[in-house]
């Protein structure tokens, strides 16, 4: 059979499409239709299903996420801000970072290893299409329970995933979380986070202006990866059982990824490229609809050009396919030599596959015939929007109502800080981390354990002006608080990235999402959506920290049971003299313990409520973002001035894990008083407080400081010795907090 | 005392990127005439006792759920000797 | 005077080789960047193979590297006296160049490690170690998912006795190597290779928690001016 | 259009993490019977043209220089099909 050609498409309008496989619903296809003034060929079918899908097109979610516009507060340093493939925020000498994070949650369900390494190596092209060259990655990571069957066959292949991706790049990890709980089990969360550099005025975007531009796919060839629905049509289309088996899986080739890096850099800085999109979820598709809907609107693509791993691949298939390491350009003729000499150094196949026309249209060609034609912003920007409907969980007042107030009270708080200590969720990551390469490219100031990872930028790109600034970023979310109240839950998540990064010294600047829900068909899943959008929404405002991109996944769930709603936010900052930045934890004898911030009791949520009681209910604690913004000017102040010997924030577990991490960080103990009730000091999750260590005589000095910005400071204790105490309640030597936290992962996973 | 071998290659659809790896290296390396390569993996399966029916269920078995990963490998047993 | 020119080669896939070309900065001689795909050593004094993975790590670490054509004229060159080190996938592809015996497999957890770990530089009579003193230890980042040293029973008795094991783990053996090997040395002791990264503990601020690797380049530097 | 095949293992002296690490493996997860596992690597060579002498000569100089690293490796070779 010929293929499905527009012509024949015209001739045959009745002929069914299967555009139900497809998931595209009746009005959808109606739409293409009316679009069209015709049925669509099973090429536009193609095209036209991927980029309505939620995935491409955050139909669900679009309505909601206006409000990270709206709302955002007036900020000089977002040079780039959402829309494009990542958003780039001024950090100033003439630099800018532009950074954001993806899930790829479902792929690393199906096959850990390959799902999460892919993971990375998309949200790294997402960076490189921006114009800078990637410096570092982070992965924000939820499993089932620590002890359940199926968490053993996930993480240690999602590890492995990111470890083998990442580090093949030369990109060092600074930094992530990894966090447990049964709600996740059959659907993990692998969120990656890339940042990348460049220099403010070398910013390139996803447009193809200037007809006769030649349009170059390069990288990787294209084989049958991830095309799923493309086999439906087409097997449905041409009655070939031999494309009903397609697999769904995508396989990563880190090796062509580095080349292509450096290849890109190469094709930068030689200027040799207009226009550039690297090709992700619906490959081919996505690239030329979204190349050509940004600039002059038409392109002309012949697909018999595009390089093809398995010579028996059909169009639909060429263009859903989500082969890996692939990026698309657009080149002036007269660069277009230059441009293929990059590649041919890099050993990089390019291939020009078409040219930008004035048309309007988007126009592929196969053996010769028409087989798409269509106007590429009705696919690329004009995909259905639904406003779909929400309304609170029928659970949620009884949730709220179930407070931690009536839990016992534990009566051995030595007991249970080595209980929490050692609990999978606070226990030492290092069986993740020491996976990653946090060393490579020489530009790590901070990493694992630190509060934020840390790099200094002047190096980062060969024979650019040097500066003394670095930038700071993490990455936090916390899906039971985001399940007691959305809302509070996404401010919270914002308000610990905040802090993360304050504590080193950096002033934060900018954000970035990965918003990972249930179904949004479910009402009560859009719920918790909305909000959190608006939580995060109103929070940025308040802190004056645009969201500069970011990413959706909705669909996180088994049968009908959704995860806990669980916002991720990475926050980047700015630390003008990088030499200032603040290490983590106890960093030396002799110097005063402060406690920064103010204590009550908030147990929903805790830690403690979960470890030791099994038990989620009540509020989460309060997010007080004026209070966050007060604590966040005195740290990035303090730093400065190098009043700081060490830091650390306080988040899941409250004071004790703060306490006991920080003692860790350099194997120097404390010997610290409470003034409260010990359980509620020790425990308790009370936002927006951090833990600092002080030369004595710079004590007054930093007293001062909180005092001005009204923010509460308690000198706790001194440091010193080989043992963790609390007076009057508990007594631990740091070696034996160390066996705690750091036996339990490697106990669980080999 | 049997010897069991199991042979582990991607599917052939799967992105092979070593063998593309070692096959663009080989011209460099003056060797022409060969038009592909695929790498796998070779598991030698030495047997307490005969390779029976119940055995080389059992390795097949095996093979499935720790040796291969079937999501993106085939593999094929054999009997050596 | 010119100041001494130290090479660094650069092959598909190489990781290291910027901070390998900054640490030779930071002692005061000149980094000369070579590419894997030129018959050219640009007449430099000595030549860094900084870590990575270069092609890949296809088919086993430096298999198909050591085929480059850079390669043609470094092994003669390299067997002809040119002091030559190696690290992390540079001593691979050292060893697949049959520079240095032995090889480097699969670490023994199966398992990729970066850590910083303790050594103890056990022969100071070596191009690139003469800065150190035998028996003293150092801190040095290991990163690496292939880094364990075998040998013949017959190559590492003649390793030890010729006190040629130049580098050696202590408290802790990361990878499973054979006698704690950490680094190895030809038996003129002009080709150098280790696992661990000394250009990764070079700057208080960036890197390891120790300025430890400098010691490598100092050696080099003392090494050709004296010549 | 002949194929060849290049197996190689680790010389029987050498450790073999990735075998002993299956090996342990089994029982856990309910198999007995299993004396010892190793792992090595299988090659799937395909040459244009049929598997001569002179190809077959070319395969295995391209074994010995390339696929295996004979200081710890051990491989064979033989035609499929
Ligand atoms: N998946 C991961 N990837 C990289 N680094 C991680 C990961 N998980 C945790 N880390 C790092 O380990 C350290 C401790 O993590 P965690 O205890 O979760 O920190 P915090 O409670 O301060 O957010 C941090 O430096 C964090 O960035
Ligand atoms: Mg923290």
């Amino acid at each position: 059979m010929s293929t499905d050609s527009v012509s024949r498409a015209e001739g045959t309008p009745d002929e069914p499409m299967p555009y139900a496989e497809l998931g595209m619903k009746r009005e959808e296809y109606d739409r293409v239709r009316e679009i069209l003034g015709r049925r669509p060929t099973g090429s536009e079918l193609a095209i036209y299903s991927v980029m309505w899908s939620e995935h491409c097109s955050y139909k669900s979610s679009k309505v909601h996420l206006k409000q990270f516009a709206t709302k955002a507060p007036k900020s000089e340093a977002l040079l780039v801000g959402m829309g494009e493939n990542a958003g780039v925020v001024d950090i100033g000498d003439g630099w800018a970072a532009t950074f954001k994070i993806e899930s790829h949650n479902h792929p690393s369900y199906v096959e850990p290893h390959q799902g999460a390494a892919t993971g990375v190596g998309g949200i790294v092209r997402d960076i490189m299409s921006m114009g800078a060259r990637p410096i570092a990655v982070m992965d924000a990571l939820r499993f089932g329970g620590a002890d359940q069957d199926d968490t053993r066959r996930v993480l240690p292949g999602v590890v492995e995933g990111i470890s083998h991706y990442g580090n093949c790049l030369g990109l060092p990890n600074i930094g992530g979380e990894v966090v447990f709980d049964p709600c996740y089990i059959g659907n993990p969360l692998v969120n990656a986070l890339c940042v990348g550099l460049l220099r403010k005025d070398q910013i390139k975007l996803a447009v193809a202006p200037g007809p006769g531009n030649k349009v170059v796919l390069f990288g990787a060839s294209t084989g049958p990866d991830g095309i799923g629905g493309a086999s439906v049509l087409a097997s449905a289309t041409f009655e070939d059982e031999s494309h009903a088996k397609r697999p769904a899986v995508q396989v990563g080739d880190p090796f062509m990824e580095k080349l292509l890096i450096e290849c890109c850099l190469e094709l930068y800085a030689a200027d040799v490229v207009v226009g550039i999109q690297d090709l992700g979820a619906a490959g081919v598709s996505c690239a030329t609809t979204e190349l050509a809907a940004k600039g002059t609107g038409g392109m002309h693509v012949d697909l018999n050009l595009v390089p093809l791993r398995d010579p028996s691949l059909v169009p639909e298939e060429i263009l859903m396919s989500e082969s890996q390491e692939r990026m698309m350009a657009v080149v002036r003729p007269a660069d277009i030599d230059a441009f293929m000499a990059i590649c041919e150094r890099w050993d990089v196949p390019a291939t020009v596959i078409g040219e930008v026309t004035d048309t309007g249209r988007l126009v592929m060609t196969w053996n010769g015939e028409t087989i798409v034609d269509i106007p590429p912003g009705t696919a690329a920007d004009e995909g259905p929007v639904y406003e779909r409907p929400l309304h609170e969980p029928a659970g949620q007042v009884a949730l709220n109502s179930d407070t931690p107030d009536g839990l016992a009270r534990p009566a051995d708080l030595r007991a249970t800080l080595l209980q929490l200590l050692g609990s999978p969720n606070l226990a030492s990551k290092e069986w993740v981390t020491g996976q990653y390469d946090r060393y490579v490219r020489s530009n790590t100031v901070l990493a694992q354990p630190a509060d934020a990872g840390m790099l200094r930028i002047s190096e980062a790109i060969a024979g650019a002006e040097p500066t003394t600034r670095g930038i700071a970023l993490s990455t936090d979310g916390n899906g039971r608080y985001a399940k007691l109240d959305p809302y509070a839950g996404a401010q919270l998540a914002l308000a610990e990235a905040y802090r993360n990064v304050a504590v080193t010294g950096a002033k934060p600047l900018a954000v970035t999402n990965c918003l990972n829900f249930g179904s949004p068909e479910d009402p009560e899943v859009m719920w918790q959506f909305a909000e959190a959008v608006r939580g995060l929404a109103d929070a940025c405002r308040t802190l004056g920290v645009p969201v500069t991109g970011g990413n959706v996944s909705f669909y996180n769930q088994t049968g009908s049971t959704p995860i806990h709603p669980t916002p991720v936010v990475g926050v980047l900052g700015v630390i003008d003299d990088v030499a200032k930045r603040v290490p983590t934890g106890f960093t030396g004898e002799g110097l005063r313990v402060a406690l920064l911030g103010e204590t009550s009791a908030e147990f929903g949520g805790s830690e403690w409520a979960h470890v030791v009681h099994g038990h989620l209910g009540g509020l989460p604690p309060q997010a007080n973002l004026v209070a966050e913004q007060a604590l966040g000017a005195v740290l990035v102040e303090a730093a400065r001035r190098g009043l700081l010997e060490g830091s650390h924030d306080l988040s899941d577990g409250g004071l004790a894990i703060a306490l006991a991490e920080s003692c860790l960080a350099r194997g120097v103990g404390a010997t610290v008083a409470l003034s409260g009730e010990p359980f509620t000091d020790l425990f308790s999750e009370s936002a927006s407080r951090a833990l600092v260590v002080v030369r004595p005589e710079s004590f007054d000095e930093l007293a001062a400081l909180c005092f001005e910005h009204e923010v509460p400071c308690y000198g706790l204790g001194v440091t010193g010795g080989t043992s963790l105490v609390v007076e009057d309640v508990l007594e631990v030597p740091v070696e034996e907090l160390r066996a705690t936290h750091t036996g339990t992962l490697p106990a669980l996973f080999g | 005392m049997a010897r069991v071998i199991v042979d582990v290659m991607l599917k052939p659809e799967i992105l092979d990127p070593q063998g593309q790896a070692i096959a663009r290296a080989l011209p460099r390396l003056g060797f022409s005439g060969v038009s592909a390569v695929r790498q796998g993996k070779r598991f030698e399966v030495e047997l307490d006792g005969p390779a029976d029916e119940a055995a080389l269920a059992d390795v097949r078995k095996m093979a499935e759920t720790l040796l291969a990963n079937t999501v993106i490998e085939d593999f094929t047993l054999r009997v050596e000797g | 005077m010119t100041a001494a020119r130290v090479g660094v080669v650069t092959f598909p896939g190489t990781l290291d080789d910027q901070d390998a070309a900054r640490a030779v900065g930071l002692v005061g001689a000149q980094a000369v960047p070579l590419w894997h795909a030129d018959h050219d050593l640009k007449g430099v004094d000595a030549v860094f193979l900084p870590g990575g993975f270069s092609y890949g790590d296809y088919l086993r670490c430096g298999a198909i590297s050591r085929f480059a054509p850079l390669m043609e004229e470094l092994i003669p060159a390299a067997r002809a006296g040119l002091p030559v080190l190696g690290t992390c996938n540079g001593f691979q592809i050292l060893c697949e160049a049959h520079l240095l015996p032995g090889a480097l497999t699969r670490n023994a957890s199966l398992h990729y490690v970066c850590r910083d770990q303790r050594v103890r530089i056990e022969s100071a009579d070596t191009a690139w170690t003469g800065a150190f003193e035998a028996g003293q230890e150092i801190v040095l980042p290991v990163k690496h998912g292939e880094g364990r040293y075998v040998a013949s029973a017959e190559t590492l008795a003649e390793l030890e006795s010729a006190g040629r094991v130049v580098v050696r783990y202590v408290g802790g053996n990361p990878n499973g190597s054979m006698n704690d090997i950490a680094g190895i040395r030809n038996e003129a002791g002009n080709v150098v290779g280790l696992m661990p990264h000394p250009e990764h503990a070079v700057e208080d601020l960036v890197g390891a928690p120790s300025t430890d690797g400098l010691g490598f380049f100092t050696s080099i530097l003392k090494k050709l001016v004296n010549a």
